[in-house]
């Protein structure tokens, strides 16, 4: 079994299951509570909080929530909503969180414009700024791309929107414990988070909001979360959380360097199999994503054939797997249908060994060949 | 998400590839989905003796043709034109709701090589 | 210790730990990924969702959330958002995430209005048909308080906004496991429920929704949850919940007949302390609930200083005790400001004995004692 | 929530109940959330001698209303007025935001008692 779809999910990491054990059903108590149970139970919210903020050496409010869809859309919503009518733009290779809550924001009448991307799936700072109107209250560009592995000009887009006064928002789910997330160096107002993409438990993630940034909650309620997200913390989840992120961190600088390595072999590897190509940006990428068109065959096929040969990738993300257009990821960086069709994402973690891409190259070689034949596009 | 059958004939497809001189091929495709399917059949005798394809697609693409190549053979042109795609994926177990429209083009696919042979023969 | 605010939160049993584990890092995949660890997950979160639907005897779309107030807050601004300005009605004693979700869809634009409540908190379903205007869209009833636990008529108010096509939601998160839930007989379009109540996880919750009823997602995304609530599954929270609930639901009627006798004894236990009255329903009531106003002493005091001997109740619900407003639910039962200040909720529940509740009114007499004589009101 | 020393207080209040004869009474109240708190004092030479206090209210008032009657005692009515509702928090290692404005009325209840001991010996 070899897991390559890091990028989806990942497994909980024995050390965060450690720390979330104690929270189940012996410090189980409603941090809202004011007896003893419900002081603990803050407590360890409280300092999961400031763990992390330090880690991402931000300064500002972390709005826990129950993942990176949540962070993202209480992001995007939160300003909207409690604003006039305005303007937003949204790079054109965002998470489908993003797309489709832009979608529907535009439906209710906000303008909405999307960022292009150049072939390597770059968002150009200077088109930013070009692209920045009187009326925008709102520019969201993700720190880097879950399918492609782009990592995007961050630091730079963010102090053209200081300088504009425009807010800025990035989506740092596919970043947080692959490369460096350094809120003084990233000058963003918000920026989201997930735990389940960085061997924390799924359910949880996080939405740093700068102290003096007005959003609408998307759930209201008790008032918990400074007033942005009600709902009883979920509190094993949150420390959970918080060791993931703890580790993540402390562990970047080797792991990175070892899963770079892997990649590149694995990229070198695949890319000798006749016709294939690599998509994403060669230098300007995530440490452990590698994504390749096998030309003339279609990627669920692939993805179903490797998994029955116990390789575990992924077409496109997780998430739209289950539909059947073409990724707009890959459409946005010119591929046409039936190559954006041919793509498969591998993602790299904690658990890949060597022998694993060894394998994994051997093993697609054998699947390409195989659907190949029966294509009707190959001679 | 897809049923045993449908796997088996995605593991292990049959009659798969290209034809030496076939009396009759057709072509489908779904442009958004991707999909492309080649169907080609031998007719003897107003029968279809022998059926093979070639498939760009999911899993859902790659199992109906499968089992529709399965099941024209020995049928006579008549009887191919009458299978319907609810047929093919019945034959199946089923197939997902959201592939039931987009991948289950092997039925068009076949109707056209079915038409190729009769312009063919006309001439 | 004598934990006694089940209706805040639960510690989560030892079977639900145990049927979540596998789920962290082993059948860890997520369940839009087409390969094999994600159709493990995908299995497992479609087994619960079954599971539920069945324990609540529910045909329709169960929705899973992050907690009860999001399953509260995606029925009200789901149906609101969804259709054009309308009229909406919710009880007065609504837990803070219905009566805030209103007030900000009445700072929307909604017309909302609040249905009364008599001394007992029971809400009339007469007035609920008279309050129903031809612009009405949805009517939203608990079934039982979160505070004074008394349980509302909701099988009658359903099949009165079925018979004047007013879509109506019901609010379940504390009934669920304490009373019969049967929705064959609450005719809801809607029902929210919350885990961590029943002895599940945190962070997990679930809307019911009738397959007809048309909702605008709070969370947009990949699609996932019919479209209603994207954002990768909590997998291990959906199996935990889903096996809360069957464990519940299978032992209610036992449990629900012990804690009755305890909650009766408590009640008259507490009773004995002079100036003490009940709140809430006498009869119709949850069977774990017990609401009193201890007159000329706070709240907030009497809940410390129980904490410090060991003994964990609360005032109004978790949510609001940070707040210094009284409960708007002892107001909407006519209590003044002083008694609803003073009043404190004690919940039984599954770890729940005898000799707690001998030493409860023996402890709760004794503070009681200790703070009146400090109290102004006292002679 | 609380500081230990808002605890202490709370756990062993200082001072607390009714006084016999006082020179002077002052009541404070926030009607909303419902604190009210009464002070009574013993007044020697303009010299607060004794202090007492009854109060309705959360762990918070009940704290303030004990730090007070400490703080009071020996001082002059003139050094009582100067004593501001921060001296009293910060008596107690702070109070939580949420609580400082509304539940810290021991100061206002002090000034009251003060004025009605003036009011009482102008008769
Ligand atoms: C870039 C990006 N943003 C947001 C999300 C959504 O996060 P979650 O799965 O925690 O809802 C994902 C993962 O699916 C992602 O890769
Ligand atoms: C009646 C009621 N509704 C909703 C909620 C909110 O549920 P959750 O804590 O899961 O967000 C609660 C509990 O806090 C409740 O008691």
């Amino acid at each position: 079994m070899i897991y390559l779809d890091y990028a989806a999910t990942t497994p909980v990491r024995n050390e965060v299951i450690e720390a979330m054990k104690p929270f189940f059903s012996d410090t189980f108590g409603n941090p809202s509570s004011i007896h003893l149970p419900g002081t603990e139970a803050r407590e360890a919210v409280e300092k999961s909080r400031e763990s992390i903020l330090e880690h991402i050496k931000g300064r500002g409010r972390l709005v826990f929530t129950s993942g990176g869809t949540e962070a993202n859309n209480l992001a995007i919503k939160g300003v909207c909503l409690s604003r006039k009518k305005g303007h937003v733009l949204v790079s054109s290779i965002e998470h489908p969180c993003i797309m489709e809550t832009a979608r529907w924001l535009s439906s209710m009448g906000w303008k909405v414009d999307h960022i292009p991307v150049d072939r390597y799936g770059l968002v150009d700072p200077g088109t930013v700024e070009d692209m920045i109107r009187d009326d925008t209250v709102l520019v969201s560009v993700m720190h880097a791309n879950n399918e492609i592995g782009t990592v995007e000009p961050v630091e730079e887009i963010s102090k053209i929107c200081s300088e504009k006064g425009v807010l800025f928002h990035t989506d740092a789910v596919q970043t947080l414990g692959k490369i460096e997330v350094d809120l003084r160096k990233i000058d963003a107002d918000m920026v989201s988070f997930s735990s389940h993409k960085i061997y924390g438990p799924k359910g949880v993630g996080a939405l740093f909001v700068k102290e003096d940034v007005k959003l609408v909650p998307l759930l209201h309620g008790g008032g918990q979360e400074f007033g942005l997200r009600s709902g009883t913390e979920n509190v094993p989840g949150i420390v959970g959380f918080s060791k993931a992120v703890e580790l993540a961190v402390k562990e970047l600088p080797e792991e990175a360097e070892r899963l770079r390595k892997l990649r590149d072999e694995l990229i070198s590897g695949l890319l000798e199999i006749p016709e294939t190509f690599l998509n994403g940006h060669p230098e300007k990428r995530l440490p452990n994503n590698v994504h390749v068109c096998f030309r003339f065959i279609e990627g669920e096929s692939i993805v179903l054939m490797l998994s029955e040969k116990g390789v575990f990738v992924s077409t496109a993300s997780a998430c739209s797997s289950r539909k059947l257009e073409p990724s707009h990821v890959l459409r946005a960086i010119g591929l046409n249908h039936r190559d954006a069709h041919g793509s498969v994402r591998f993602t790299l973690g904690k658990f890949t060994k060597r022998e694993d891409i060894e394998k994994t190259i051997e093993v697609c070689a054998e699947v390409v060949e195989k659907l190949r034949k029966i294509s009707p596009f190959t001679e | 998400m897809y049923s045993e059958k449908v796997m088996e004939h995605f593991r292990n497809p049959r009659n798969q590839g290209k034809m030496e001189n076939p009396d009759g091929t057709g072509v489908a495709g779904n442009p958004l989905c991707g999909d492309v399917m080649k169907f080609y059949i031998k007719v003897r005798n107003g029968t279809i003796v022998e059926a093979k394809w070639e498939t760009f697609g999911c899993a859902a693409a790659i199992a109906t043709s499968s089992a529709l190549s399965e099941m024209v053979k020995g049928k006579t042109l008549e009887e191919a034109l009458e299978i319907k795609r609810e047929d093919v994926s019945s034959f199946l177990g089923g197939l997902p709701p959201i592939k039931e429209h987009c991948s289950n083009l092997a039925v068009d696919a076949l109707r056209k090589a079915i038409k190729n042979y009769r312009e063919r023969v006309k001439e």
